[in-house]
């Protein structure tokens, strides 16, 4: 069970995050909209720890991570999947991959399933992953953060750029962790159906500050939009 | 109003008082993040420009004020070829830049960072015997009163919060006197209130010199009520008023909410 | 004000010791030559320090090279002094000095024409190294090289140079260098009242290199060089040709740096190429950086204090300077970043 | 005591060279006769001796040999029989007495022994012989030379035999054993053949054609052995230089820091090495094993200090470059002083073990010192080493990763702090390593990395920073073309005109030779 409670980002004197609370628990999907720039990936970053917060708590599984780094956190079970993919251009798929593997056991593999997730991936494990196109990177990216068998995972726009037979396979790949394999899901998100599809709860961000947030089947989901386009 | 489609037509020689890009692509180790692009900005013209990450803003930016040069395409300013010069030269001829992420001098004062960049001679001797002349004092205070940092003037830029830093930026801008702004993100970080100042100002300042404007903030864009220009994969997806744009099914497909 | 009154009455408190010195050594205020031929050396050290700091704390230039643009000026100086011991040497050769005699030269070779004339040393002891930095500061300007590059360089030059200099067929008395000058201008530099002459210059040449680095930091160009120094690929997107600039001020630094060891020569007696050694152009950069980078007093007061510390030390604890110099290296920018003048400020602003 | 009887004296020794002495007996089926007719002879009066010195010099029997030293010794004895013998110790036995020569004698001995020496089994005689014979050629030596050189297994001695044998044929009035000689100096590569040749030109107008075509040909090879010869040391320089860089490359390259101290943790590495082989003198079994011993030694006392100066000092000044390089100068002056005060300044001896001493001669007559082509396989081993390191190794995939993308490669759960340390022990390790390299070639001193420490700079700058291949190259270039460029410009302005090449190059390419291209690199 992930808690963050009335998080606080600033940068200088600019302030990217106001008091932003957000939960999810095991098999759960919480998708996070908003338009571009209103501090979704920021929330992303201070749950992960590449941000430090000035304000608020995270709490994951009983215990308080804020003072951890993301080394850490990625050692108590969260998992990343970054914006634009951010995979190791000069590493190949396989190195790629085992990067995941810092914190386990000296002479592990990476786990089969993450190929039977994604298939391609086996074909280009030689192939340098900056080769890649952005769909096969964004499988990639995926792929690495299951290696390391997080119990939490955070996606950071996962269909940004990428073509619609991909999409689907990510969405059928996210459902299956949440709802076969019990994981936690953290889904930043602009396209709605995507979102509304997957996630059992949705907040919406409008300039740093949630202006909505609640179960899926419960949201108006005109107001959703009109928040989230022009 | 010129489709793009019409643009490619045109013959090379075409002569234009305004910014003038055709065919512009570049090419990063295999990654195309240019891939023929044209766009033209007329004289006086206030233009936004649009488009989800990666699809070449900062590039064509970059193209522009001679930080890349293109691979192949023609990029010209009036006459003048930009391809062939430098960044400074590029910017004595009347072209200047926003930097996404502010970056005023945080070591000098508000008035020095914009008396830095007041149209001047710029050679080191030039510098050495500069003696601020009434006219050019009360240039600067006239900026000054336009972004609203008057009552800052003596103090150092580093000690200004984001958005006043945003508009020092933009005031540097305007003591080059240029013909051409580009400016990158303005609003990132801004407040409400600052960013329809900040729109308020941009719609000032066109009409005398030409603006493009490279942002997100679709609410901003629309305040802006200028021709908008969409980028998608390095070249131009569709280009017209904040109406027309929003109803192109082709934007609405890769740009908003799908 | 109260800062200038400060450092006037430090210039006029330097400017009394050589006539403490005249007074009788029974007398509590006399002051011995010894301490005034250092202080003259300091002085020297002091101009160093400014133009170091003029390319470094203002432009942001961290060459690693001034040791050798003060030693080229002391070098051009070095010549007209060995011209002007004439027959007086040891193998007594009218225009020859002894280390040309010694290794066979049959005439004087070409670029030590006109050295015999006191004001083309002096103005070659500027020229040199004005020339050596525009060439240098072109090439690595022009291609962007700048940072630790740029110091690489300068130190590889500094190495180079003094490899050259230790060199008997260059014509500048090899590993020895120049010693055993006799005279300068007419005065004969054995005479104390020729030292305190050398030692008013150094000091008024201090002075005024400091008024002109104080008056050039206040101009627009000083300010430029801080914009450069702090963002310099802005101040290209600004229109102003960031080569020329830092050109500028790197052979204006670098003809300081000449001036000094012009100054210096004639008071220290000698030079060789030791004065290339990279260890040396370094140790400057020490000075201005434990003083404070970009603040002048911070350059003259690192000259200054790191100084006095290695003359007591070597005379209490010679093996040990090294270690400390060392360690002043490490600590100054964990621990001062700012340098002595930041903590003075410092001080005063916390109460 | 000394042993009277000549019959056993000879047995010893000609037992060696019972073959040869077959050999030579077929040849010249009566010389064994001769012998012991003219061994008497040297007891003689001068001009008896004078005959029977010649005579047995010219007979190529070994067992003159020793007889003909000792008397041109002055340990030859006369017994009281009218035999001779050798004096052993340092008495004269009674009724003996030393045979005494004169100037002419003196002169023929000289001769006499030269030519023996051909044939004596101990290659440095024979090679000394060869030396003597050339220097005074006569065409008396013809024969022999031949008989020597038929059976010379040696390429070093079977050159200088070439040379006195076409020496000698030159000095012949026969004009076909002339032109045989002028033959054999032209098949020879050696600047003395060609200063033979030239000066048998005047006094042999009839050949001079001959000899400038054998000059051309020697000038040809001499011209290629130069070359060969160039090349090597260019190759040993580069090597050199490869080992001080490679350190840099990866913790300048990899990680951006300047380390001013590397040039010190070489040096360290160099002292490593004294110590080891110290600590090795004192146990006869480990001597052999020192230098090997001080290479794990090396990296790993090289590679301590190296991490302890990234978590100590180092970490603090990321993203402070300038400040990062008057640090780790400071370290580096500190590093040098103390072991100046523990180990005193004036240079410490390093003794390289037997099979890297000497030189090895490759056909053409180029000639290598074995410590530097040991160094140039060090060097390349230790290149193999670092990249298998770097593609093979959990560590060096988790320093990879956190070289292209720090934040992430810590989202993944890598210790970037930890990867920092081990990177900068890893280069500075590898630092270590030159000194071992170093310590063989050059003075162990204090300040002994300096003289390295900014070439290792230009390298990487030049070859591209982040590129192994880029160091290896810059390497070998930098190595070859000072090299190169030493003959003609000399050794600091060779330094000098390097140095404005290298920022020429920089003008064109900015980042190297070697640069990691496209948006990845510039992250």
């Amino acid at each position: 069970m992930l808690t963050a409670t009335n998080i606080d980002l600033s940068y200088g004197a600019s302030r990217c995050l106001r008091g932003v609370s957000l939960s999810v628990g095991p098999g759960q999907v919480a998708a996070v909209l908003g338009r571009n720039g209103v501090g979704k990936s920021s929330l992303l970053r201070s749950i992960m720890g590449l941000e430090r917060i000035q304000g608020g708590s995270i709490i994951w599984e009983g215990k308080e991570v804020r003072g951890l780094g993301p080394a850490e956190r990625a050692r108590a079970g969260i998992g990343y999947v970054p914006q634009g993919r951010e995979i190791f251009p000069f590493l190949t798929v396989q190195e790629n991959l085992e990067t995941a593997l810092a914190a386990a056991p000296r002479g592990s593999n990476v786990p089969a399933e993450v190929f039977d997730l994604f298939p391609i991936l086996r074909q280009f494990l030689r192939r340098r992953g900056g080769d890649l196109s952005g769909g096969q990177q964004q499988q990639l990216a995926i792929a690495r953060a299951l290696t390391a068998r997080p119990r939490l995972l955070i996606l950071d726009e996962p269909t940004e750029g990428i073509q619609p037979n991909v999409i689907k396979d990510i969405a059928r790949v996210i459902r299956h962790l949440a709802k076969d394999r019990n994981f936690a899901v953290v889904l930043v998100e602009q396209y709605f159906e995507f979102a509304r599809d997957l996630a059992d709860t949705i907040t919406v961000m409008v300039r740093g500050e949630v202006a909505l947030a609640g179960k899926t089947q419960e949201l108006d989901e005109a107001e959703v939009r009109k928040l989230l386009t022009v | 109003m010129n489709e793009p489609q019409d643009l490619a037509a045109l013959p090379h020689a075409v002569s234009t008082k305004g910014l003038y890009l055709d065919g512009v692509s570049v090419v990063f180790d295999g990654f195309r993040a240019l891939n023929s692009l044209s766009l033209i900005v007329e004289p006086g013209e206030l233009r936004a420009v649009i488009g989800p990450n990666g699809a070449g803003k900062t590039t064509m930016m970059d193209c522009i004020t001679g930080k890349t040069r293109p691979g192949s395409g023609i990029v010209r300013f009036g006459d003048r070829d930009l391809t062939r010069m430098d960044e400074a030269s590029i910017a004595n001829l009347g072209i200047g830049r926003k930097f996404q992420k502010p970056t005023v001098f945080d070591a000098l004062t508000v008035f020095e960072n914009l008396e830095l960049a007041l149209k001047a001679p710029r050679g080191p001797i030039a510098c050495l015997r500069w003696v601020l002349s009434g006219e050019a004092r009360s240039r600067i205070e006239k900026t000054m009163l336009e972004i609203g940092l008057t009552v800052r003037a003596g103090d150092l830029a580093g000690l200004l919060s984001h958005g006043q830093r945003q508009w020092l930026e933009i005031g540097m801008l305007l003591m080059q006197d240029p013909q051409l702004l580009l400016v990158d993100e303005p609003v990132a970080g801004m407040t409400d209130h600052e960013t329809e100042q900040t729109a308020a100002l941009l719609v000032g300042i066109a009409g005398e010199r030409s603006v493009v404007v490279v942002e997100h903030d679709l609410e901003f864009v629309k305040a802006l009520n200028s021709k908008v220009t969409v980028l998608h994969e390095g070249s131009v997806l569709s280009e017209g008023s904040i109406s027309h744009v929003q109803n192109d099914p082709r934007v609405v497909e890769v740009y908003l909410g799908r | 004000m109260n800062r200038r009154i400060i450092l006037l009455l430090a210039v006029l408190l330097l400017a009394a010791l050589p006539l403490l010195n005249l007074l009788p050594v029974s007398n509590p205020l006399h002051v011995s030559d010894f301490l005034v031929s250092i202080i003259g050396k300091w002085i020297c050290y002091a101009i160093l320090a400014l133009a170091l700091d003029l390319a470094w704390g203002y432009a942001g230039i961290l060459s690693l090279g001034h040791g050798a643009f003060f030693a080229l000026g002391g070098y051009a100086i070095g010549m007209h002094l060995m011209r002007l011991i004439g027959p007086r040497g040891a193998y007594g050769h009218p225009t020859l000095p002894d280390f040309m005699v010694f290794l066979g030269y049959r005439q004087l070779p070409w670029f030590w024409l006109g050295f015999d004339w006191f004001a083309f040393a002096f103005a070659m002891a500027l020229i040199v190294p004005g020339l050596l930095a525009l060439v240098v500061g072109y090439l690595a300007f022009r291609s962007r090289i700048t940072g630790v590059y740029l110091s690489i360089i300068t130190q590889a030059l500094t190495y180079a140079l003094m490899l050259a200099f230790f060199r008997n067929d260059m014509g500048f008395g090899g590993n020895n260098g120049f010693t055993d000058f006799k005279e300068l201008l007419g005065m004969p530099l054995a005479n104390s009242g020729t030292r305190a002459i050398l030692f008013y210059a150094s000091l008024v040449s201090l002075v005024l290199v400091f008024l002109v680095c104080a008056r050039l930091s206040v101009t627009k160009y000083g300010r430029v060089l801080t914009a450069i120094r702090d963002a310099e690929s802005r101040v290209r997107f600004l229109g102003y040709d960031v080569t020329h600039h830092k050109l500028f001020v790197f052979v204006l630094s670098a003809m300081i740096a000449g001036l000094a060891g012009a100054l210096y020569v004639p008071q220290v007696g000698i030079i060789n190429p030791g004065e290339f050694s990279p260890a040396n152009s370094i140790e400057a950069v020490v000075w201005v950086a434990f003083g404070g980078r970009g603040t002048l007093v911070g350059a003259v007061l690192g000259a200054f204090s790191v100084n006095a510390i290695k003359t007591w030390l070597t005379s209490v604890a010679p093996d040990l300077w090294l270690i400390v110099l060392g360690c002043l290296f490490i600590a100054v920018p964990l621990l001062l970043p700012k340098g002595l003048v930041g903590l003075i400020r410092r001080r005063k602003e916390k109460p | 005591m000394f042993d009277l009887a000549l019959p056993k004296l000879l047995k010893a020794a000609g037992r060696g060279g019972i073959l040869l002495l077959g050999l030579l007996l077929l040849m010249a089926p009566a010389r064994a006769q001769d012998f012991d007719a003219l061994v008497p002879g040297l007891a003689g009066t001068f001009g008896e001796q004078a005959e029977a010195v010649e005579r047995l010099g010219s007979l190529a029997d070994p067992r003159a040999l020793p007889l003909l030293q000792a008397m041109s010794d002055a340990r030859l004895l006369k017994l009281a029989d009218g035999s001779v013998a050798i004096q052993q110790g340092a008495t004269v036995p009674e009724g003996a007495s030393l045979v005494r020569i004169n100037n002419r004698v003196r002169v023929a001995l000289r001769g006499a022994l030269g030519r023996l020496q051909l044939v004596s089994p101990d290659p440095a005689q024979r090679l000394s012989a060869a030396d003597a014979i050339l220097r005074n050629r006569s065409a008396e030596d013809i024969p022999i030379l031949e008989t020597a050189l038929a059976r010379e297994s040696r390429p070093e001695i079977r050159e200088r035999l070439e040379l006195a044998l076409g020496g000698a044929r030159l000095a012949s009035t026969d004009a076909a054993a002339k032109r045989a000689g002028v033959a054999t100096l032209g098949a020879s590569s050696s600047p003395e053949a060609r200063n033979l040749l030239l000066a048998a030109r005047a006094a042999n107008p009839e050949l001079s054609g001959a000899i400038d075509t054998a000059v051309i040909a020697i000038d040809k090879k001499l011209q290629f052995r130069q070359a060969a010869e160039t090349f090597f040391q260019g190759l040993s320089l580069g090597s050199v230089l490869l080992l001080a860089a490679l350190g840099l490359a990866v913790t300048f390259g990899v990680m951006g820091v300047i380390n001013m101290a590397h040039g010190e943790f070489v040096m360290l590495g160099a002292y490593t090495t004294v110590v080891v082989q110290e600590f090795c003198r004192g146990i006869p079994a480990l001597q052999p094993w020192s230098l090997p011993l001080a290479i794990p030694a090396a990296f790993l006392v090289t590679a301590a200090i190296g991490a302890a100066m990234e978590r100590g000092l180092i970490r603090h000044l990321y993203g402070r470059p300038l400040e990062t390089l008057l640090l780790t100068f400071g370290v580096g002056m500190v590093l040098q002083q103390v072991v100046r005060l523990v180990f005193g300044a004036q240079n410490r001896e390093v003794i390289s073990p037997a099979w890297m001493m000497g030189t090895m001669t490759l056909p053409g007559g180029v000639s290598i010192t074995q410590n530097r082509a040991w160094i140039i396989l060090f060097a390349i081993a230790v290149l193999l080493a670092t990249l298998a390191a770097i593609r093979l190794t959990r560590f060096g995939l988790e320093m990879r990763a956190v070289v292209q993308n720090r934040r992430i490669a810590a989202t993944m759960g890598i210790r970037t702090g930890r990867v920092d340390a081990m990177t900068f022990a890893f280069g500075s390790g590898i630092a270590g390593l030159a000194g071992v390299a170093l310590s063989q070639i050059d003075n162990v001193s204090p300040n002994l990395g300096t003289g390295y420490i900014i070439d290792s700079f230009m390298v990487v700058v030049f070859g591209g920073v982040g590129s192994l291949m880029g160091t290896l190259i810059g390497a070998f270039t930098l190595g070859l073309v000072n090299k190169l460029l030493e003959p003609y410009a000399g050794v600091v302005l060779a330094k000098v005109l390097l140095l404005v090449g290298i920022m020429m190059f920089i003008q064109r390419r900015p980042k190297g030779l070697f640069a990691l291209k496209g948006r990845a690199a510039d992250q």
